[in-house]
């Protein structure tokens, strides 16, 4: 039962459907939308190291590049929660809650 | 086979507190949770030889990210009666995650250092990951780590932006002007007269 | 000095920035916002001139990861020239609001930095990292006045779609990257073009189209759009209804026509689907709209499925096409915000369109340029709209999409009911209030952009050369 | 002598560089100036299309009718990719240049009186309107064609919603919206015409002259043919889509009326002339019956209608869909008396009908109602006018010795040649067209007058005189003389009959269609 690539690409992609369904089914806490965002970068982070580490070699292709991307991603991430926070921080001063019913995302 | 269980139980940890994230209906258990599915997603990393984004997601995201969730829940959630009051109830969750952790740390030693247990096709069997790292990321990809450093600027100058506030009539102590005083307007001389008092 | 005058315009953008922060410590005071976006202003025209001074130089910059060619220049004289305007019409706006920080200037500087990388990437990592310094830009700015809960409230649902859409783009860049082994752009086609396609590289192409729809607000990944455009700052919201846009169907185009070429038959489906619910989505949407800035919202939402419509044929032509169509777009978009952004009475900005009413007598100017912006969003001759749609759906029908031409077309018959609903307004009711007067930058741009929506197709020594440019532009993608 | 300067160009410019001065010099006047701008926005107005007139006499005069082809051609490069600035006049459309100068000064005369406010405004939309009106006429390149034919649309919608009556929203957003739905099949169309050109010929043109030759299959001509269709259809308009135009013409102001049913419906025919014949003869074959069919409901049907209308200008609207559909059955007879007529008919009923709204018009400003039993016995009230509206209403029906006369009897001649149950139904028609226009005259004109507000009711003045006898003269003069419309005409139908001919003669290949189509002629 060795574990190979396909089992590490499940696990990323069930991490990524429950950021992505935690957005809209969420219902109670902005806060927690923003984790979800979180919750989809990490799914993306363990596909690209997961193909980072079982890349074939073949010429021209550095493995590592995909675990740059990674890093970048895992640097970028940490820049959006601090922008995602402070938008959050703002509107909660305005609102006084930060309850989804009030904001409504899927409103047209 | 060791490396085997390890990732079954890394795996399991990681999806079932994802799940948690999104279920648990305190978002500080959100947070808690989140902080469980990154480190066992860490642990996912060594399994594969990604040994420094492991590390570096501990430190960005355990160390840095989550807890400026949990700042920005604690600051934001405010009813601070019932934080007080529920201080103490953080304390079995936060225990029930600790064990957890520990026991995906004892499984990951044991497959990292067991036969077998190390990346199945390492990156580059000549260098460590660390190496193969630094090989091209100050290199090749060097625009885009001035790219990524701009980025983080942008993120710097934006939440000054939005929340920073100056706030009128506060007083606040100004090392430039302390410094720049002169003798002139710190010291006034009063030639007072005998009997008279000041003023 | 070769590889020099290749970097040059990013280069020229981040020392820019650092430069107005390390400024902003020197200027203080009321001039500060002032000068600092002065100096934005000026360094975004020199910015979109510069390949064209340089001599529009190609190859690649900064190892690889960025591509310089036609049409990266064409492109980045575009995102300049308007985010120039877009700066020069947000000054009243903060003034009056009291909301001018020399911040913005910054923000819109580090948004066009974003969007020059995004549309000279040549690699899905800059790519990437384009995309969300610019993303990040805009969410900030969007929530830019932040005393106002529906500024934040937009800011907040922009940036929380925002991340989203990033995510799915990444996760389809992770599997491209996965089947194909390679981040650069020529390294993915060659990959693809040897060795065929596979599940993985067409779900990869899937996401990433998902993600990218996002941004250009195509429908079904609209959502966002209306009330982002209601909530931001009007200035804010005429610069995302124009310069994002471009910059993002350029990305699309550099994506769909240099690494996913060899899926085309994939990603054309995805493209006739986004462009056909686009169009009428927004055409629908719109039909009963009150307040003008949701109006273009949908507007846009409907001209981004327009604009979707040359890309399916998979031509130069269409490519054409996409540039000049988004072209026109974008001037309108600018004039028609300068426009609403005169809209001031006594007591405050107006939004609404029943405000507009009786224009035409009380404010004739207005009226007549509003009325060419009007027209010409809805595709009518004389003006530039028209001609917009010529390019855009002409190469369609060459490629036998004939039935989403007519679609289009019909689209836009739909569309032309909510555009003929303002110029009603305007002109056939009875007036109401009269705004006061609007500052002469604003005036000037509004008028200018009409003038060229009007006359700029009758002077063939304007268009001809026009034509030259957009054809290399094109062509150098194939 | 005339023909190597730019009049064509000159003729689109000159009302549009009115109208821009008219806007420019309405800008800068301060309030206190507005009342004498608003006065003399008019005067200009009269002068600008007075001088488009006596250019469009110079053109017709100048013109060698002898010539079949285009004449007065101007080519200047333009966009690119072959979509140049060209225009041109030949037989077919040189007229219809003189009647929109024509029709122009007496719809601005007209309207001087009774437009009372936002003069100025309505001036530019006029001038406006000539100059799209004059470019479509003039244009030979599809492009700029389709732009002029389109962009008419906007100052007609302005002048309907702006100055129209009661229910003016509703009549213009109808007519954009209907007009404009045509117009963008068309437009399909004509982006295939021009992608086809890349592929045909040496490099892709819009150039009208060049895409006759264009070989296009049989089941894309019926595509297109459609296309164009749709939109000419509705401009004409064609039963069942007509029914915007009643509306249009009752909320449109008396000389909005005068230039929709004057100039505006004639598009429709140009544009088969133009287009549908040359490009697609096929088609044009095909769908013959087709035409016939909506031609002579159209002219049966509309005529019923008409006579049921208590609302004076309704009753003339639908008359012009009746009399358009002799129109379309001429054009589509494809022989010389038919196409002939038709022409000929487009040009006496952008006359005769002109006439009849400015006729509504003059009673309307005096008693502000359209309303047919509102009237009676205003012959001893308006003796002259009874007797010019006698006269058009007589032109209208048909009546020897006017020109409505020529046009509907060589249409009917033409359509016999094809089928005589075609010209039969006209002909019921022409009966039925009696019916209306003297129920109309007699429940104005004649009778009792019952209604004491007519007391007041004054003559014709000499401004309405004026107008109406010019109408009157020409009506006249192409009734006896016909001559002076079809000489100019029938050198370019000629050559139009003959490359149809030579078109639709060729593919007839397999031996068993022969018998079918010996059967049709």
């Amino acid at each position: 039962m060795a574990i190979g690539l396909s089992h590490y690409l499940i696990v990323a992609a069930i991490l990524f459907m429950i950021g992505v369904f935690g957005i809209f089914v969420n219902r109670k806490n902005v806060i927690v939308i923003l984790m979800c965002v979180e919750l989809i970068l990490l799914a993306v982070n363990i596909n690209f190291v997961a193909f980072s580490a079982h890349m074939p070699a073949a010429p021209g292709v550095n493995p590592i590049d995909g675990q740059i991307f990674a890093l970048f991603i895992l640097t970028v991430a940490a820049a959006e929660a601090a922008v995602g926070l402070a938008i959050l921080v703002v509107y909660f001063r305005n609102r006084g809650n930060i309850q989804v019913e009030d904001i409504d995302l899927m409103k047209g | 086979m060791i490396a085997a269980i390890a990732f079954y139980i890394l795996a399991t940890v990681a999806i079932a507190a994802a799940f948690m994230v999104v279920a648990s209906r305190n978002p500080v258990h959100s947070v808690m949770f989140l902080i469980l599915t990154f480190f066992s997603a860490a642990g996912l990393f060594i399994l594969m030889g990604a040994e420094f984004l492991a590390l570096l997601l501990v430190m960005v995201y355990v160390g840095a990210v989550a807890v400026l969730f949990l700042f920005v829940v604690m600051m934001l959630d405010v009813d601070f009666v019932e934080l007080k009051k529920g201080f103490l109830s953080y304390a079995p969750i936060g225990a029930i995650i600790a064990g957890i952790l520990l026991i995906e740390m004892i499984f990951l030693g044991a497959a990292y250092f067991s036969e077998g247990g190390r990346p199945l096709v390492p990156a580059d069997p000549t260098m460590s990951n660390l190496e193969a790292f630094g090989a091209v990321l100050y290199t090749k990809y060097a625009g885009a780590f001035e790219a990524a450093g701009f980025i983080l600027l942008v993120a710097m100058i934006g939440a000054i932006v939005l929340t920073l506030r100056d706030r009128e009539g506060v007083r606040r102590q100004d090392a430039n002007a302390q410094m720049a005083r002169t003798r002139e307007e710190g010291v006034e001389l009063v030639d007072i007269e005998p009997g008279q008092g000041l003023g | 000095m070769e590889a020099f005058s290749l970097m040059a315009p990013e280069l020229l953008l981040a020392g820019q920035t650092i430069f107005v922060v390390l400024m902003s410590l020197l200027v203080k005071g009321d001039k500060q916002a002032d000068v600092m976006r002065w100096i934005a202003i000026a360094m975004l025209i020199t910015f979109a001139l510069t390949g064209f001074v340089l001599g529009r130089p190609e190859g690649t910059s900064f190892n690889g990861l960025l591509i310089v060619d036609d049409f990266s220049h064409y492109a980045k004289l575009i995102i300049g020239l308007t985010a120039a305007l877009a700066l020069v019409f947000s000054r009243s706006y903060f003034k009056t609001e009291g909301l001018d920080r020399f911040e913005f200037s910054v923000l819109m500087i580090y948004a066009v930095l974003g969007m020059s990388i995004m549309v000279s990437a040549n690699n899905l990592l800059a790519l990437y990292l384009g995309l969300e310094m610019q993303a990040l830009a805009l969410y900030i700015m969007a929530a830019f006045n932040r005393d106002s809960l529906r500024a934040s409230e937009a800011g907040l649902k922009y940036f929380v779609l925002g991340a989203l859409s990033s995510g799915l783009l990444l996760y389809g860049m992770s599997l491209i990257y996965g089947f194909t082994g390679h981040l650069d752009f020529a390294g993915i086609a060659a990959v693809i073009e040897a060795d065929g396609l596979n599940v993985g590289i067409i779900g990869g192409m899937v996401f990433m189209m998902c993600g990218l729809a996002f941004k250009i607000s195509a429908a079904p990944f609209h959502m966002w759009t209306p009330d982002v455009y209601e909530g931001a700052p009007t200035p804010v919201t005429g610069f995302f209804a124009s310069v994002p846009k471009f910059a993002a169907m350029a990305l699309i185009a550099r994506l769909l026509f240099g690494p996913l070429e060899g899926v085309f038959d994939q990603w054309q489906q995805i493209v006739v689907s986004l462009a056909l619910v686009s169009m009428f989505v927004g055409a629908i949407g719109a039909l009963s709209q009150r307040n003008i800035k949701r109006l273009m919202a949908y507007s846009s939402i409907a001209n981004m499925g327009y604009a979707l419509v040359p890309l399916a044929a998979g031509t130069v032509l269409g490519l054409k096409g996409m540039l000049i169509f988004m072209t026109i777009y974008v001037i309108t978009s600018i004039g028609v915000f300068s426009a609403i952004l005169q809209m001031r009475i006594r007591n405050g900005m107006v939004e609404q369109i029943t405000d507009l009413s009786g224009l035409s007598q009380t404010n004739r100017g207005m009226a007549l340029v509003l009325t060419v912006f009007f027209f010409s969003l809805a595709g009518i001759p004389f003006f530039l709209g028209f001609f917009g749609k010529w390019y855009a759906f002409g190469p369609a029908l060459q490629a036998d999409l004939w039935w989403l031409v007519v679609a289009a077309l019909v689209a836009s018959v739909i569309g032309a009911f909510y555009y003929l609903r303002v110029i009603k307004t305007m002109w056939f009711e009875e007036p109401s209030q009269e705004f006061v007067d609007a500052p002469r930058s604003l005036r000037w741009i509004t008028t200018s952009s009409a003038l060229i929506l009007t006359l700029l197709i009758l002077l063939p020594f304007v268009t001809i050369p026009a034509q030259g440019l957009l054809d290399s532009a094109a062509a150098a993608l194939f | 002598m005339f023909s190597d300067l730019p009049i064509l160009p000159a003729l689109v410019a000159i009302p549009l560089i009115g109208a821009l001065f008219l806007a420019f010099v309405s800008r800068l006047t301060q309030a206190d100036g507005r009342d004498q701008m608003e006065r003399n926005a008019p005067r200009t107005a009269l002068l600008v299309s007075l001088i488009v007139l006596l250019l469009s006499v110079v053109l017709v005069i100048d013109f060698d009718a002898s010539n079949p082809g285009f004449q007065f051609v101007d080519e200047a490069p333009w966009l690119g990719g072959g979509i140049d600035f060209r225009m041109g006049v030949d037989g077919i459309s040189v007229l219809f240049i003189l009647l929109t100068a024509f029709l122009t000064p007496l719809c601005i005369l007209a309207s001087e009186i009774s437009i009372k406010e936002r003069k100025t405004d309505y001036m530019i939309a006029f001038l406006l309107l000539e100059s799209l009106m004059i470019g479509v006429f003039c244009a030979l390149d599809l492009v700029l064609f389709y732009i002029f034919f389109e962009a008419v649309l906007i100052p007609m919608f302005l002048i309907i919603g702006v100055w129209g009556g009661a229910n003016r929203i509703y009549a213009s957003y109808k007519f954009f919206l209907y007009t404009l739905l045509g117009s963008v099949l068309m437009l399909a169309a004509i982006l295939w015409l021009y992608a086809q050109s890349g592929v045909q010929f040496a490099d892709a043109t819009t150039d009208m002259r060049a895409l006759k030759n264009l070989d296009i299959p049989g089941n894309v001509q019926t595509w297109l043919w459609l296309a164009f269709f749709a939109s000419f259809a509705v401009k004409m308009p064609m039963w069942p889509v007509h029914t915007w135009l009643p509306d249009a013409h009752v909320q449109a102001p008396t000389a909005g009326s005068v230039i929709l049913a004057g100039i505006l419906l004639k598009l429709g025919g140009y544009g088969f002339l133009r287009f549908s014949l040359p490009y697609f003869p096929d088609a044009s074959v095909q769908f013959a019956p087709l035409i016939f069919t909506l031609s002579v409901i159209a002219i049966i049907y509309t005529s019923l209608v008409a006579y049921r209308q208590t609302d004076m200008k309704k009753l003339i609207a639908y008359s012009s869909v009746a009399h358009m559909g002799f129109v379309t059955m001429g054009i589509f007879a494809f022989n010389m008396q038919g196409i002939q007529g038709g022409l000929f008919q487009m040009i006496s009923h952008g006359l005769v009908s002109g006439a009849l709204f400015f006729c509504v018009g003059v009673v309307y400003d005096r008693m502000h109602t359209r309303d047919i039993a509102f009237y009676g016995g205003l012959v001893k009230r308006m003796p002259i006018f009874a007797a010019f509206f006698l006269l058009f209403t007589m032109a209208n029906v048909g009546l020897p010795g006017t020109s409505g006369f020529v046009g509907e009897i060589l249409t009917m001649i033409g359509a016999y040649q094809v089928s005589p149950w075609v010209a039969a139904g006209a002909a019921l028609g022409m009966i039925l067209s009696a019916m209306y226009a003297l129920h109309l005259y007699r429940e104005t004109i004649f009778g009792e007058q019952v209604n004491e507000k007519l007391d007041v009711i004054t003559d014709v003045t000499g401004r309405e005189w004026l107008i109406l006898g010019l109408l009157a003269f020409f009506t006249i003069l192409l009734g006896v003389y016909p001559a002076l419309v079809t000489d100019v005409t029938a050198a370019s139908v000629e050559q139009l009959i003959s490359e149809f001919q030579a078109a639709t003669a060729v593919p007839v290949e397999a031996p068993e269609l022969a018998p079918e189509l010996a059967g049709v002629n």
